[in-house]
């Protein structure tokens, strides 16, 4: 069973590679860019099979060590096949 | 007329950590209910990190000056003359429980705010060190910590581009819940090109330089002087994100700037940002200062007076500018690509005047803000006199070798490469002896001069006996630059110690100084600037008093420097100081004995014996009589021996002359003391020349071999010794998940 | 010899290379501001250390679309010798002007010390002051210097000995496919290496060994 | 209008970051994880109304910048209302 987390930077705090980047497609020319924030992707393969039980430990994961709860947000999304 | 939207409750009082007795000067200063705006001020001035109200009054007893000091404390660092009309400008700052809450970004925020008042004077720094203090190791949070603090140093410093060259770690239990996490830096300018932050002139432009302005770290200011709870954790959204990349544009920016003449004021943006620097600049300067909030770049929607007066956002300067120049002022920072803004003006009416929308939100009496902030004399017990302890009181182990590789693999006496190896130490190209030496040393831009660095305090000293605790941290970082070759210049300090209310605290923080004060004044070693950091318990249980030292010391001649490696073999071993083997407070009794809080005393510093014993080794270093020097501290001679052997990766056979217990002559911790080598032809004619100078000396053995002997004893191979002491860090720290 | 050196938002080894520079050919080098779009006639373009643009993105990313990039490619059509230390090196991968990417170090962490770095190829003009097969010490101090490309361009560095220096006696400190330190462009006249020569270039570093990456290119456009 | 653009490595791309995080969930005591990869997610605000132009701008700069195509994939996701 797979799993795709995605970490975001919670809204406020400073996120310097995405200010960079939103300067760097300035100079490359891209107009009407009004604001770029950069996160994080997780894909992971799980043994387990039941998609509640994958869930929790995904949550679990998350919240131990892909995200840094005290600056950043994350969502999870379990393929059922 | 202000609008004052907010009613201020005595809960809201509180949140604002002001007493209440605070709140009524409040009143009484300004004859009205305060706005929100103006209630966040005050706590942003008048709290512990920035009013230093209640170590003030000891901190004036410290030593100040001397013919070397340009400038002490008061700016936001010291400044001391190295000659040539070149100056060394420095501070030590902590991160403490910023780096608890999230101990990437707190740590790398700290090394940024230290690089600032380095370069805010004018100086490009040139060195960084760090004094770091985590809990025990079996603590679940310690190596979380670890790894997260040594990452966000190394991240902040590498990427800024000034070498890491040096520091100290400890680890104790009573920092489990509130590690340390002390910054020093270090940077050069020309005596002539200094930047100081008094305001000066009426009607000037103030400008902001730097990042924008967001929410981040607002209370930041109040939640570094307050006391950890359970809620911390609430805290938590109040930290600071480092930005490098940006101070580094700050940094270029900056020197820029001041070298094209524009510059008449400057001060960094810390703690309570855009709040403490007006204030400072417009007390200090005697004016007063109006800003218009809605100049300042923000970077979020519809902030208020109250958060942006608040924000400790990173990476932000304000300056007083000459008018004349302000165009050519702004194509620097547009060419750098920071933002610049005029956001308001110095006057004449000593107010603190803060307008949003066209609204006063603020109209307070500067000088009372900053320079004039409440004071107090907080009471204090004083820490009773320990009792000494005799040589014979402590056991004897039965295997000194096997005790000996016990100690080098201990958390507090291993080695510390795991660390710096993620500090770039290199990067300026001008380390001459880089971590895990006793001082560090770069040499000044083309030589031949070179400074040396040294970070020190042993918190176990200071807390069974803060007087010579105080002492003993000034002695061996004067014993450290000594050790190098270097001439001690001046120090800085970062006292970290527990809640000042209470007054057996209060006792350790009072004797830390006058130790401290003794040391300086006896050492002609004046403190040129520092900082306090009290409020440093975990529901009610206080770290060890911790007043870190950090100095700098002159080389005339970076090639006459001296390390700790033996460079070849059959060279004569000498102890410089006289070894008395004592044992109280010693690692040996603490970590082999399993002594911990005991109320032994810590080996006493003669300060005489210390300038006497230094002299003379410098003294040799510079006539290059010496090819090793390494001072004993922590551990005795035997690890100083073993280290020595291990930096050469040549053994050593040591042979004491003495009617002591063995393990007391190996593990005493007896200060002002060196090991030394030099040829065996010279050694006789050396130790003659020390016993002139009335300096003990005695040979104590000879290097060769890959094995360290004591006396006969079983031979402890270089490679055992190794493994053992560059082993620790690395399996602590694998045997965790933290990435 | 005529050498520039690209500053870079970021870069932070520019003053050190500039010295070295100056000390080994005996020639001022002239900075090169990122905003430029021509290069001043050269012999040797530089791309030194740093973090350009905070390593933000992905190491060199952004700098490797700066302005000035365009001169140096066209520099280096030329056969303009052009040398990329470190963050220079990931700049160039990241512009193409090297195949590969510079990944994060496999232990993750940034990492600074001394290692040894074997010659593998001692007939370029970066090169040719050493001996084929001389093993040398010098400083590495980086993030992401764990070098990667498909197997087909391994092939063909490898097959076309445009694998300059490799990690030498089990010191690759970032994990290196073939412990790769170095490699050369088709033309060879261009190169990278993650490690710091100009971080040993006197003894105040403990050894002068880098000087003679120097002093070849010196050879080779005199 | 908001853009959502996700960048994974390429299979057979080594990913130091995902195998370390795989290691240190093991020592966390998480079983039955069969693989974690690491990728990249940005958000991007637009000026431009048009879901077709903001599209195609968005792959323009997934080529030119946010994705390095040698060893990364991107996938491109329009919001939009
Ligand atoms: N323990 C101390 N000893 C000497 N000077 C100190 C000490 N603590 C603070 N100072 C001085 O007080 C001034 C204010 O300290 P601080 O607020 O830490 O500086 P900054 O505002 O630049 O961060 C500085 O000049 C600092 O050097
Ligand atoms: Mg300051």
């Amino acid at each position: 069973m797979k799993a795709r987390i995605k970490v975001t930077l919670k809204n406020g705090v400073l996120d310097p590679q995405g200010k960079a980047i939103e300067g760097a497609l300035g100079s490359l020319g891209f107009s009407g860019i009004e604001s770029v924030r950069q996160g994080k992707f997780f894909e992971v393969e799980l043994a387990e099979t039941d998609p509640a039980k994958a869930r929790a430990a995904i949550d679990e994961m998350s919240k131990k060590l892909l995200a840094n709860t005290v600056i950043e947000n994350y969502a999870v999304e379990i393929d059922e096949q | 007329m202000i609008p004052n939207d907010v009613r201020i409750t005595p809960e809201l009082v509180a949140e604002h950590g002001l007493k209440p007795d605070e709140y009524q000067r409040i009143l009484d200063l300004i004859g009205r209910e305060p706005t929100l705006t103006e209630l966040g001020i005050f706590s942003a001035m008048w709290n512990e990190h920035c009013s230093y109200k209640s170590s003030k009054k000891w901190l004036r007893t410290l030593p100040t000056t001397g013919p070397r000091v340009i400038c002490g404390p008061g700016e936001n660092a010291g400044v001391v003359d190295i000659g040539d009309g070149q100056a060394i400008i420095f501070k030590m700052e902590s991160h403490n429980h910023p780096s608890y809450i999230e101990p990437h970004e707190g740590a790398a925020t700290g090394v940024g705010g230290i690089l600032r008042d380095v370069f805010t004077m004018g100086a490009r720094p040139v060195a960084a060190l760090n004094a770091l203090r985590f809990g025990e190791p079996d603590h679940p949070r310690t190596r979380h910590i670890v790894s997260g603090v040594v990452a966000g140093i190394g991240g902040y410093g590498n990427s800024f581009g000034v070498p890491t060259i040096g520091g100290e770690v400890n680890f104790d239990p009573s920092y489990n819940g509130n590690c340390l996490v002390n910054a020093f830096a270090a940077g050069l300018a020309d005596t002539d090109k200094i930047f100081y932050s008094e305001a000066k002139g009426v009607g000037l432009p103030l400008v902001y330089l730097g990042s924008k302005t967001g929410r981040d770290g607002i209370h930041g200011a109040t939640m570094a002087s307050a006391e950890f709870g359970e809620d911390s954790e609430e805290k938590r959204p109040t930290v600071q994100i480092g930005d490098p990349f940006s101070e580094k544009l700050l940094l270029e920016a900056c020197l820029e700037l001041m070298a094209s003449g524009a510059v008449i004021a400057i001060q960094d943006m810390g703690a309570a940002g855009l709040t403490c620097s007006a204030v400072e600049m417009g007390a200090k300067g005697g004016l007063g200062v109006e800003l218009d909030l809605d100049k300042v770049p923000c970077r979020e929607e519809g902030m208020t007076a109250y958060e942006m007066m608040l924000s400790e956002s990173q990476e932000r300067m304000l300056m007083v500018l000459d008018p004349a120049r302000e165009k050519d002022a702004e194509a620097i920072f547009v060419k750098w690509g920071l933002d610049f803004a005029v956001v308001g003006k110095t006057t004449d009416d000593l107010r603190f005047r803060v307008s949003r929308h066209g609204d006063i939100m603020a109209d307070l009496p500067i000088k009372e803000l900053g320079d004039q902030a409440p004071e107090y004399d907080r009471p204090f017990v004083k820490t009773a006199k320990p009792k000494q302890l005799a040589p014979a009181d402590v056991a004897a182990p039965n295997d000194l070798g096997e005790v000996l590789t016990k100690i080098l693999a201990l958390p507090d006496m291993c080695s510390r490469r795991w660390i710096w190896e993620q500090y770039d130490h290199l990067i300026q190209g001008n380390t001459a002896i880089g971590p895990g030496g006793d001082a560090a040393v770069i040499r000044v831009e083309n030589g031949p001069k070179g400074l040396a660095f040294s970070l020190d305090v042993s918190p176990r000293y200071c807390a069974a006996d803060p007087v010579e605790g105080g002492k003993q941290a000034v002695a061996e970082c004067w014993r450290n630059l000594t050790a190098v070759g270097a001439e001690p210049l001046a120090v800085t300090d970062n006292l970290n110690f527990g809640n000042p209310e209470k007054p057996e605290i209060m006792g350790q923080f009072v004797g830390c100084i006058e130790g401290i004060g003794e040391a300086c004044r006896a050492l002609d070693f004046p403190v040129v600037s520092g900082n306090v950091s009290l409020y440093n318990e975990t529901n009610g249980k206080g770290i060890l008093p911790t007043p870190a030292i950090g100095a700098v010391g002159l080389l005339p001649d970076y090639e006459k420097r001296a390390t700790i490696a033996f460079k070849a073999e059959k060279e004569a071993l000498i102890v410089i100081g006289e070894t008395k083997g004592h044992l109280g407070q010693s690692i040996y009794l603490r970590d082999i004995v399993g002594k911990r809080d005991d109320a032994s005393a810590p080996p006493p510093v003669d300060l005489g014996l210390e300038r006497r014993n230094g002299d003379f080794v410098r003294g040799e270093i510079r006539a290059g009589n010496l090819t090793a020097v390494h001072d004993v501290s922590d551990g005795g001679i035997l690890v100083a021996a073993a280290e020595m052997a291990m930096a050469g990766g040549i053994g050593v056979s040591l042979k004491p002359q003495t009617d002591l217990p063995l393990h007391c002559w190996a593990f005493g911790e007896d200060q002002a003391r060196y090991l030394v080598t030099l040829a065996e032809a010279e050694a006789d004619a050396f130790i003659a020349r020390a016993r002139e100078t009335g300096v003990p000396a005695a040979r104590i053995g000879t290097t060769g071999g890959h094995e360290l002997t004591l006396d006969g004893g079983v031979p402890i191979s270089l490679t055992g010794m190794k493994e053992a002491h560059e082993g620790w860090l690395p399996a602590y720290m694998a045997a965790g998940a933290e990435l | 010899m005529k050498s520039g050196v690209v500053v870079f938002p970021g870069s932070n080894r520019e003053r050190d290379m500039l010295r070295a520079l100056d000390e080994i050919t005996g020639t001022k080098p002239v900075p090169i501001w990122h905003a430029e779009t021509e290069l001043p006639d050269l012999d040797l373009v530089v791309l030194c250390g740093g973090f350009s643009y905070g390593d933000y993105l992905r190491t060199g990313a952004i700098a490797a679309r700066g302005r000035i990039m365009p001169a140096i490619a066209k520099a280096a059509d030329k056969g303009v010798r052009v040398l990329g230390i470190c963050n220079g090196f990931q700049i160039l991968c990241e512009a193409g002007l090297l195949p590969g990417v510079l990944m994060r170090n496999a232990g993750l962490k940034f990492v600074c010390k001394e290692v040894k770095l074997e010659v593998t190829n001692a007939d370029t003009d970066f090169t040719r002051k050493y001996r084929q097969g001389e093993v040398w010490r010098c400083p590495v101090a980086h993030g992401d210097g764990n070098y990667f490309t498909d197997p087909e361009t391994l092939k063909r560095l490898e097959g076309e000995n445009r694998v300059g220096l490799r990690y030498a006696e089990g010191t690759n400190p970032n994990g290196s496919l073939n412990d790769i330190a170095g490699i050369l462009n088709e033309r060879g006249n261009v190169f990278g290496m993650m490690p710091h020569p100009e971080n040993m270039i006197e003894p105040l570093n403990g050894a002068t060994d880098g000087r003679a990456l120097f002093e070849s290119v010196l050879e080779a456009v005199a």
